[in-house]
């Protein structure tokens, strides 16, 4: 099992969650951050120019069975990109186990 | 009048909404706390003292009102409807100026917000509203030597607005700036505030509290001269934040709404002095003015290296001060000579204001300080202060 | 009158928020839902019948009004405007009163707040504004015996806030706490509010709403009057507030806004029974006993495992008892005989009320039940009552 | 009146707080821009030339007023107090009106909220309120055509809430529904608003200020006739919040607070154009039916793929023709052949109006665009167009 | 060390942190997240019924020593359940070192 | 690569910006957790005093390539720490792959 954090532009996040359930990825969870990189935006406030570097994220954590991998991937690549500086990252790492709290059961099946 | 009197009361939401709305919300609850304080405090303060002293009949005159005869309670008399050639009676009178009082303190709160000690700026309050208020409104509206000698200030653009802002600026001197206000090298960094959608509500309340505020200040129920003091006031309010909306669109290239409302407050201020002198041409280029003033001296305040987190200086004090002047260069009094005694009031009134903010100020700074420690401030006073949060349970979907 | 009309309405702008900022944010639809149902409701009730029921000309004298009378419909007569010599019409009576009639559902709401059941809240409201509401109004303002008798009852403290604050009593006692409230050793736990601001902007707004309550309750345009009225309010409101400020510090080392909050409640309700009675001295005094009250009242109320989110049994039951007792301590009627009248008005109010509510209430919790699901209120009434969230788009930056 | 228009003029912060509660919080600082854009506009150019425009002496009679008499400045001696029969000044009149006025463009404002141009919107709102408006308003107000026919519409449920209705029709026509308000298919979509808790004070704040809208147009201090109008006007609120709590529980089996709040604001319009004409009972049913119709109208303009976030048509067009329409059936002035003249202004207000909203907004849809870019409007106009957010420092605990 | 991830519902989060504490694990972090998965809820709002299946959800993050792990996912999987659609699930992830910053130590004592 | 999460007081956050950024490290994503730890909070409210373990927190998730692992512990280390209890917990993981949405590369060059 894999669990794949994905940090998007909020304003793609719809089109990012039909890419993936375009391959059949149903199930995630995800919450809104703020991300420091390369992508800067202006703001005035009360007569104060400033950019800053906050800029507001939303982070998907997807966790699929392993054949599923590259097609999450492939998905968020595809669905969440713009072509300027900002679009974000897709981070893979390894999960050890799995349950599903309401049947206890455990394992790559408790992902569908 | 005593719809005036609900009116100016109701301002106070007013400001304690403008300043929670553009200060973080670590420090909400003590911005509540020290406005609500205020308006309490005030009022029984200017119950305890403070209306004898205003309205003494300064030149030893027999007056129906002197401090000395009172001691603490009003006299019963005072209630004949007749006080006031009738128009309302002594105890409106009483409530209307104490309303008026605890705004002195208001100006100043939200310029020292998000650094000062509670016990300190509630210590600031009782003095300053119970004493340095009164004994400057007694020089003008109690009929004292400004009123003798022809200064002009309708509603108070100096009497009120001056007050609490000349107090404001020492204030803020004395504080020094929040942390990470300025960079190291000095330049000013944006800071804003944690609801924009309550202090534009501030901003609402506050003009319909105007219509009080200068409405009220005609002091009778002359439909003529009141009529046309709301008139020049609203007018004045509007042309302040197109200017402000203007200026600062060109200047910043932003449509900067705390802008727009910070004018549309300085249009308020600078007209209140001679709202009922003006003509409506007149009015909207004062306020026009005053917007175009405000975004300035919000600027300007910046580049001096002060801190004021809700531009109270600039919509006050340099309003205060710019309507106080035009009263001397448009309207029914203008002249020469009177602009040169708006002048002159202008200085008495800032000379003195400053002196005795700064020695209230300044004693307490060596007594008690005045401002947090720099953990607290960076925590936030809700915490520290008040032990409490201002959205505890607040939850996103 | 009218404006006063105007500003009673808007205190239940008033209540909404305080009852809103006070209790969690799972439960703020389902809040505002029951007070806009009240207002609507309550003029609706009123209009239908309660009016009517209110001031029925009760001694069988031929009065103009008289319930049998009319049926649904108010007279068209009615609207000659020197009913009442003069001072309002019958109109501007019946929606003045209206006004208030509601305010009694309002104080049960907000007690009741969090785990009540929106269909059967709505059920006891309908029986409550309108039928025992203006049942007990015609027994003093309806010059039924309370009246007669001499019993003293300015604007409602024991009329309006009392019949509230029993009823808030009784169906506190019959709901039971909060999940959470208490732990399984009876300890009171803390469960604070969503948002502090809009709270504090009730208060605002309600000491606003008193103006209209209080000065409107004159039933004249007396000037003389009325100001000592407001006078007084004013006074007490800011003496309330101060004093729970400063027993709170005291007893719990910190600055709490909320308690500040319900101490200003405190006075106005404290006042409400002899505001045009009251010396202002008088009325600091009441004020500051009232504000200490609400202190205690809370902290009894905990003690008695009961809970009441917002305070209202102890700002408007407490203190509506105290009101209507200092009108025999204190003020143009003080003496030992009124204050009997004034201790026995309040039993007989007090024992109507109590049985009343409880039948009505423990009918209604036998037919439908009173209280929503455990899971229900786990979750918050919003999602299962109204499948709505309060802030639904909010989002941080 | 003077207090009237107070209330007129808070009724801008009812509609902003109605408009920001109901929509996403992304667009926010937008749309509270565009309100204080209105009413400072608004005012200004009413005081230009909106005010003579509309009340020019219409048919040639040597009126006190007349557009050509006077260009920018108004009369010096229209302050005489006994202009308009002693009632109030010239002043008065002219700001009360001049908060009117800006209402029209309030009402496009909501039904054009998150996805038109900002400086588009500014334009549109300089013409609609300069021009427009007035023209519409001398027809009937000014003593124009529609007037001296037999017209009737009291306080405006054609002439201000139809004029604003049918131009925000048309700009929703236009400017075409929000992405994401449809699907592919058609199917409309729910888009919640973000701040459920200020859009409810925002219909308290506009019932409050209806009071000074009908009681207002009163224009005369006559007690019997403005108590009336405040009865019939609170009655057809309560009435119209029922219905539509009522109707929209039965459909959609769910209590929801937005309808019941539109309910009221129905009942609100519903009941101005006949609100000094209907007796009590009257006012009710017009109330009823009016909330009824906002659940239907609502429902109806999606299934037009129409998109109005705040229910803007549903509420001031569908129900400013009925309320219009209900003169002729209803109250005072009921029969066929006034129906018939009501139902042929409705007709021609409506043709003048759509005509000219269409070719405003069309010519500056050719010249500038109405609409903001897709990505803009996913991102949210705040960010675009201001730089700025609603609640820039909002943590959670 | 290993880092257990527990989403659940909202309502049973003071359950699970009782269920936590009775075994032991006293420590850890939580934020609110958006869940889709199986469960969907109903909505209406101003007459169209909607049902999403964003759910808001509790996310837990509890590091803990390796003989720690079998007992935190019991008590959560106990005191989570209530047997309906979207109880949540339990992630396992293996954790590489841990540091307390007050006092710079490192290692598996570091989380008691 | 590694994933540094960092669990920090949200008033230590400014400094420890600045650390990373002093380092090379800066690029970093960060949300709002609550945390229950060691510290305890005091409240009263409306006077019942209570005090509460949950306690704000800000959680910084750093992805470093390996060589950058320990100057990053190391700067935050330094940055967050007051020596009174709370000031929060670094723990690092192992990340398999990263990818740069905007230009669909992976590896580590993707961090910076
Ligand atoms: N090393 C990192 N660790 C954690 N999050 C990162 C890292 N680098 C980038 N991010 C996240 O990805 C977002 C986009 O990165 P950015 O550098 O602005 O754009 P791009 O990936 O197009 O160069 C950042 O705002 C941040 O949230
Ligand atoms: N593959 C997944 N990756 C991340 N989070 C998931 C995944 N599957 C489920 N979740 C989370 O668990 C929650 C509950 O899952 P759900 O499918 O609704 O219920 P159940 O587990 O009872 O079938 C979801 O709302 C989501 O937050
Ligand atoms: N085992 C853990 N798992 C996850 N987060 C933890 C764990 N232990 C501590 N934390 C986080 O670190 C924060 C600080 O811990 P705390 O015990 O209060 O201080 P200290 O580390 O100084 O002893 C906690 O509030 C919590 O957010």
């Amino acid at each position: 099992m894999k669990k794949i954090e994905a940090i998007i532009r909020r304003s793609k996040y719809e089109a990012v969650k039909e890419a993936l359930q375009a391959k059949g990825i149903l199930f995630f969870s995800y919450w809104e951050v703020t991300g420091i990189g390369h992508e800067k935006k202006g703001h005035v406030y009360r007569g104060i120019s400033y950019s800053t570097s906050d800029i507001e994220r939303r982070c998907l954590s997807i966790i699929v069975n392993d054949e599923f991998e590259e097609a999450a991937i492939e998905a968020i690549l595809e669905a969440a990109k713009t072509g300027e500086v900002g679009d974000g990252k897709i981070f893979v790492y390894e999960v050890k186990e799995a349950y599903r709290i309401r049947t206890g059961e455990k394992g790559g099946e408790t992902l569908n | 009048m005593m719809i005036c009197t609900g009116l100016v009361f109701f301002m106070h939401l007013g400001f304690s909404f403008l300043e929670i709305g553009l200060t973080r919300q670590k420090n909400t609850i003590n911005i509540l706390f020290k406005n609500v304080f205020i308006i309490c405090a005030g009022l029984l303060l200017y119950y305890i003292g403070g209306f004898n002293l205003m309205y003494p009949g300064f030149e030893g005159e027999q007056g129906f009102l002197k401090f000395a005869g009172f001691g603490i309670a009003p006299p019963n008399n005072g209630m004949t409807p007749a006080y006031a050639e009738g128009g309302y009676t002594w105890w409106t009178d009483f409530l209307f100026q104490g309303m008026f009082a605890a705004t002195a303190a208001t100006i100043v709160s939200g310029a020292v917000a998000e650094r000062i000690k509670l016990s300190s700026f509630m210590l600031f309050t009782i003095f300053y509203v119970g004493l340095i208020y009164p004994v400057v409104g007694a020089w003008h509206w109690g009929q004292g030597f400004l009123a003798q000698w022809g200064f002009y200030d309708f509603a108070g653009s100096t009497i009120v607005h001056s007050v609490g802002g000349w107090a404001a600026l020492v204030a803020v001197y004395l504080l020094g700036a929040r942390e990470g206000k300025f960079t190291k090298e000095g330049k000013p960094q944006a800071i804003p505030g944690h609801n924009i959608p309550l202090a534009a509500a501030g901003v609402f309340i506050l003009w319909l509290g105007w219509f009080g505020f200068n409405g009220g200040s005609v002091l009778s129920a002359d439909p003529a001269k009141t009529s046309l003091t709301l008139v020049t006031t609203s007018l004045a309010a509007a042309a302040g934040g197109i200017g402000a909306f203007l200026l600062s669109s060109v200047l910043y290239k932003n449509q900067d709404i705390t802008m727009f409302m910070n004018g549309i407050l300085g249009g308020l201020v600078g007209i209140t002095a001679g709202a009922d002198l003006m003509s409506p041409n007149e009015a909207v280029i004062i306020g026009f003015v005053a917007g175009l003033l405000v975004v300035l001296g919000i600027a300007l305040i910046d580049r001096l290296k002060l801190d004021d987190p809700v531009g109270a200086i600039s919509v006050h004090l340099v309003n205060g001060i710019w309507g106080t002047l035009a009263v001397g260069i448009f309207g029914a009094q203008a002249s020469g000579a009177q602009l040169l005694k708006q002048l002159i009031g202008v200085g008495i009134v800032g000379a003195f204001c400053v002196t005795s903010a700064f020695i209230i100020l300044f004693s307490i700074k060596k007594a008690l300080g005045l401002r947090v420690s720099k953990q607290e401030e960076i925590d936030g006073l809700d915490g520290h202060e008040h032990g409490m949060e201002a959205y505890p349970d607040f939850r996103l979907n």
